[in-house]
């Protein structure tokens, strides 16, 4: 056993230290620390910028011209960029799509995707979850015809986040109604350009248009977007979610958001004394410290194992339900540290430079944007309730 | 002991629930999101009289009673109005206990729901802090000039009329030396900035920079107003925690139904024990945080201490049951209980900013132990 | 609305008051003060008392004997003999049986057992639960065969509460295997010296032998032991645990928890000042407390509701879970005010007048066999999960 | 960065396991129950080294590091072994790194595992303030006289030594003045009341009635003893929680077990879906408790300020984390898990004493914000 990094490690987090601090733009740190928009061109300068420095793809080997970390690099990476308040590095083309394609793809679709995926020529989405189906994935309905040298695509997917920037979307859709539900389903890329998609946006609690709805009406995807076989996009589906797993636990985040929940409890004043010092206030930062400190253990002893090849089971769905409850305790510590400073919501002034300013202190304007938007946190990506059954059923064996 | 509503309460919640229940769609909300409020729905309301229950027979109306705030304003929340009735409460109470004859006359235009009123006492360094006033008010000549800056006055922009506090005496954070002022909407050196609020409704900030006030517009006893703004935060605790019980009985019938009707893996999720049994627990919850307003609601007459122990014990439980429902009532809906179109959203937003007025959960617990202590 | 109590009400508790000062002897109230063991002398002691004043049975109709009063006055009788530390009054007989006689049994029945109750003739225990059954009490195993003028029983019972210092029991047999499993059960009345009757202690976590393992070894049992019908006895069970129901949120029990945990928590020094200056502890304890005072009121409303004719639906469920978890955070923060003085386990300290003194300070004695043995709060009398499920069944319809 | 054992490590806890698992019968629990402590078990450890983990290679041992403590310390917790390990760390690693060169005896006698040592620090109005000492040693001649009473003692009865803290100077709380003092058992002007603990084991309440010592007997530097105290308790620290983990996870094992056998309302229970949630929160919960004692383990050679972070950080979290599993594993097993002869009973007890050593949940809660705030 021992707790702390080789020298290796340390000296990679120094060289990534580095890095951020000569090539971060201020203007998109500065919006992240203030929770500010963000626009599809702040994130494509970003990646861009990580792209040229070869540390777009920390996940993908470097014949595909990913970095090649392993899990233990690619936390020490998550955890300085998100404390340096960088852009996340949206993940549908690179954290998701593209290990599906370099384990499933052909050579020709890994030879013209992946390459489009660095240089940022696509920005993909996700077409998985459908309406009223909830965690259960392989519930899907959008069907694919054959039709020639062309599928027919037709229904509808939701939840697709950011799909209003997004060119292409790859999508389960169903090829089968044979057997169980997992086993008709396939894997396809569809150009959102083609005629019959559509996209309706959907607004969140926080009023933002987040999340959409995707519609396909007869549209004519070519058989070469298929990925791997047809009929065994389930499989692709799980590797996929498997990979979406890492930094499941969100420690970066955290780390991040405590550090603003103190930085702002020592700015506000309650009965004449800065917020931190009331000893109940102070108590539930504490506590909330304590669960992040064993956690991010918990999620080093998950990467350590990973890191040597060990494939993480339901660990990682007890990192997710740990993780999103810590995220979701800070962002409701926040909103309450800032209090009556919670309750203006000024849309305008989450987007920088705009002429409406925040109402009250700038750190306060997005505490509530955001402890509302991340009510999602323990819903998405398999909600806390199936994370839950897993555990009891793998570790358990009920 | 008796836990039944008089008749005549019962009249006016169920005529209260049914007029809201048809009164508060879509298009009212849309048109209250720029304006704060709807003028159809202010206007219906003043119709039936609401806002007389908010005043006692001295002063024209014909309730005040703690119970009296409980039924209409767990029907305002029950219907998630955003209608500032709450506000009327506040500030024309204070009117009604402090001022003069003439002031009084607001009083009886608010009881007909003629005039909106806003209480102006917030300021942007005070938080949670009662006491704590930095605006200043200065004789100039016969009258009073008011310098300071007022935060998240709800209905602030809106207001007719807007009782505002500063401090004629005293250190920041005294208890004495602080006076209460009623402006009329228009008075000159008053700067408004009108904005939008997360729960629904609007709030302003107000810059008064160098306000020339006249005489009669002194609402009561120089520098005395301490106990009638704790009085008056009293009331409106009561009726915004039975604002927030309103919302959690929509928040948990709206969940109930979707139990019953949205399937997963085959059935009915309502059929999955583990949701029951956090149904259950919210429940559970929602019983408590009734009884908690009932409690502070029948100790609003009470004698100070008394009272104001019910108002911090109160506010703490149904902060808490607050966050508990909203959360809950989320995540048993899943993704589509975060939309903005489905109607739990507003109802969950309210309940998360009960905790931004008057003092939050933690606020209060801490409150409640310095209370008890005492 | 009024929370107020009306005039006749408060003289009653003054007279409850005025009562209890005359006649509660000190020495049974110095052992309930200080958590000492009771013994069934004790119990039968102040019976006795009660009895003489025709205060034993309070929910019993007066020509049975009983006070005849209403569910208000029988919290106030509650409210005040907690208060006092007065011996419970000891519910198999008063609270259980005896409504299921008045309102099942024969003429003859009623005669002969209801003066035997209040006189204290019989000691009675109850037979209900199984071996295996949990909550599930239509389970019954335990047989009774007609056999001429008797039944002849077999089978077990468990958790048999203070089985030990009784003559009688109740019981639920099964008196027919056919139709649903509730159909075929009998209330049978056990004479316990019978032959073929036998008792065994279970010893609990807190080293006591509160409840007992009842053994049934061919018992013949006189026909006219059987109350009601044959076979209809699920009714008359479903009847009784109705009438346990009163006084089940415990609010009474729980005042004199949370009094002593503040006398506890003024007494010990933390930090060189009164524990309860501790402002983490202070929070913990006015939780609790602003707990309890909401699910008073709840309980009132029940109360209530119940004095003006109106059966308690699932509202009871509601205060067994609320009330029995208010209780176990109360022991749960009485053992910790007392800090290390929780850890020796000295039983013969909680005998009065035994040579073996207590280790520390006498009110810290009982602190951790109250929070061991009120676990059972949350387990006995229909366990809380079970609660919960018929709170969303009955009253969300779920 | 590793979180694997070494291989020496992973030898001794699966011997340990081994053994335990075999060694921790019914009947050895019941004749500890009158003398505190099964002789056969504590012979068995002892012929297995096991003491030696405690000290490092310095000591005479072969181990002393935070994760040699884990490794000892969770397999006692898991087997339920009332043995005093904890005490022989205690008092044993004191005497290690203060004791002069005919003190150490004792210390190699400790490795072998030849004798038992106790800690008598806590009195009675300490509580878990760590420099509150009442207790007083004067100089008398050559020598000291002791005065004073010590409070739930463990092994104090059974001890060979006792370590004794006593006010050689300064005030009741002050942390200057403590020193620390070598008593052979059987030492002249000692009363002790010996009893049995809740958890298992035994304690003492000892009083020292002008107990009269040579001057040899003095353990370090007079008036010094604070720090060596505060790091022994850092040590005890991660011991109780790495024993509580072990405990937990027998509770949990238990429980799932149960989950699987026990059948109500025609099938397992562990087939309902809230009993499954509670169960994986369970879960979830103790392995936050595994990484805190890791964190702890891993920080005791760290300084101080770190160190006591990482103490009151873990003491608070697997304080919270033991008495939710304690109460879980007995709620979920239901009648039979309150019995004293399901083996759940004693781990139930054994956690929902590891609050009252060394300062509870909520007491390091607050050590925390001051140490994070300093």
């Amino acid at each position: 056993m021992d707790l702390s990094f080789t020298e290796e490690q340390k000296a990679f987090r120094a060289e990534v230290r580095r890095f951020l601090d000569e090539k971060l733009p201020k203007r998109l740190s500065d919006k992240g620390r203030l929770g500010q928009r963000l626009t599809k061109q702040d994130y494509e300068e970003w990646h861009a910028i990580l792209n040229e420095k070869g540390w777009l793809a920390g996940n993908w080997p470097k014949e595909h011209g990913g970095a090649g970390w392993n899990a233990v690099e690619r936390h020490i990476f998550e955890e300085e960029t998100t404390a340096a308040h960088a852009p996340r590095i949206v993940p549908f083309g690179l954290a998701m799509l593209g290990p599906v394609l370099q384990k499933f793809g052909s050579k020709e679709q890994q030879d013209y995707w992946l390459p489009r995926i660095l240089n940022g020529d696509d920005w993909w989405c996700q077409g998985y979850s459908e309406p009223g189906a909830g965690s259960d994935l392989a519930s899907v309905k959008t069907t694919a015809e054959r039709d020639g040298d062309h599928y027919v695509v037709n229904g509808q997917k939701t939840w697709t986040t950011l799909g209003q920037y997004a060119n292409m979307i790859f999508c389960l859709v169903r090829t089968s109604k044979e057997g169980k539900p997992q086993e008709g389903i396939s894997f396809l890329l569809v150009d959102m350009n083609d005629p019959g998609v559509t996209v309706r946006p959907i607004v969140l609690l926080d009023g933002e248009p987040e999340v959409n709805e995707v519609f396909f009406d007869n549209v004519r995807v070519p058989v070469e977007n298929l990925v791997g076989e047809e009929n065994k996009g389930w499989t692709y589906a799980k590797y996929l979610l498997t990979h979406e797993r890492t930094n499941i636990a969100g420690v970066g985040f955290a780390n991040a958001g405590l550090a603003n929940l103190k930085r702002i409890a020592r700015l506000e004043q309650s009965g004449g004394r800065p917020l931190i010092e009331d000893p109940l206030f102070a108590a539930k930062i504490a506590e909330v410290e304590i669960s992040l400190m064993a956690m991010a253990t918990t999620n080093l002893r998950v990467v350590s194992a990973a890191a040597a090849g060990q494939a993480p089971g339901a660990e990682s769905s007890m990192l997710k339900v740990k993780g999103t409850v810590i995220r979701q305790e800070i962002n409701a510590l926040t909103k309450q540290a800032v209090g009556p400073w919670a309750m203006p919501f000024v849309s305008e002034a989450l987007e920088a430079g705009s002429n409406e300013g925040p109402v009250g202190p700038s750190y306060a304007m997005s505490a509530t944007p955001h402890y509302l938007n991340n009510r999602k946190l323990s819903i998405y990506g398999g909600s806390n309730e199936v994370q839950k059954t897993i555990i009891a059923k793998a570790i358990l064996e009920l | 002991m008796n836990f039944q509503l008089t008749e005549e309460r019962q009249m006016l919640q169920d005529g209260l629930r049914r007029y809201l229940g048809e009164a508060v769609t879509p298009q009212a909300l849309e048109a209250a999101q720029t304006t704060g409020m709807s003028p159809d729905i202010w206007a219906g309301l003043s119709e039936m009289g609401v806002a007389g229950a908010l005043f006692t027979e001295d002063q024209g109306g014909f309730g005040g009673a703690g119970f009296d705030l409980m039924v209409v304003f767990e029907e305002l929340g029950r219907a998630g109005a955003v209608e500032p009735m709450l506000e009327l409460l506040l500030a024309g109470r204070l009117v009604a206990e402090l001022g003069d004859e003439t002031q009084q006359e607001i009083v009886a235009q608010a009881v007909e729901g003629a005039v909106q009123l806003a209480f102006a006492h917030g300021e942007p360094a005070s938080r949670f802090d009662l006491e704590r006033v930095e605006t200043r008010a200065e004789r100039s000549g016969d009258g009073w000039t008011l310098t300071g800056r007022k935060s998240v006055v709800v209905n602030g922009a809106q207001a007719d009329h807007i009782v505002v506090s500063a401090r004629t005496s005293g250190d920041v954070a005294d208890r004495d030396g602080i006076s209460l002022f009623l402006l009329p909407k228009g008075t000159a050196g008053i700067e408004i900035r009108d904005y939008p609020l997360s729960q629904g409704g609007h709030a302003a900030e107000i810059v008064l920079d160098g306000v020339t006030l006249p005489a009669g517009a002194l609402l009561g006893a120089e520098g005395q107003a301490f106990e009638a703004i704790e009085t008056a935060q009293a009331r409106a605790t009561a009726a915004i925690c039975a604002d927030a019980l309103g919302a959690m009985e929509t928040a948990r019938a709206l969940t109930g139904d979707y139990l019953k009707t949205r399937k997963q893996f085959g059935q009915p999720i309502g059929k999955f024990q583990a949701l029951q049994h956090r149904a259950a627990d919210m429940l559970i919850e929602i019983e408590q945080a009734r009884s908690a307003v009932i409690n502070l609601c029948g100790h609003l007459e009470a004698d100070r201490d008394t009272r104001e122990i019910h108002v911090s014990a109160t506010k703490h439980l149904v902060g808490k049951v607050a966050r508990l429902v909203a959360e809950e009532a989320i995540q048993m809906h899943g993704g589509i209980g975060m939309t903005e179109e489905y109607d739990l959203g507003r109802f969950a937003r309210r309940l998360s900013m009960l905790d931004q007025r008057f003092g939050d959960a933690t606020f209060h617990l801490g409150r409640f132990v310095r209370l008890r202590a005492a």
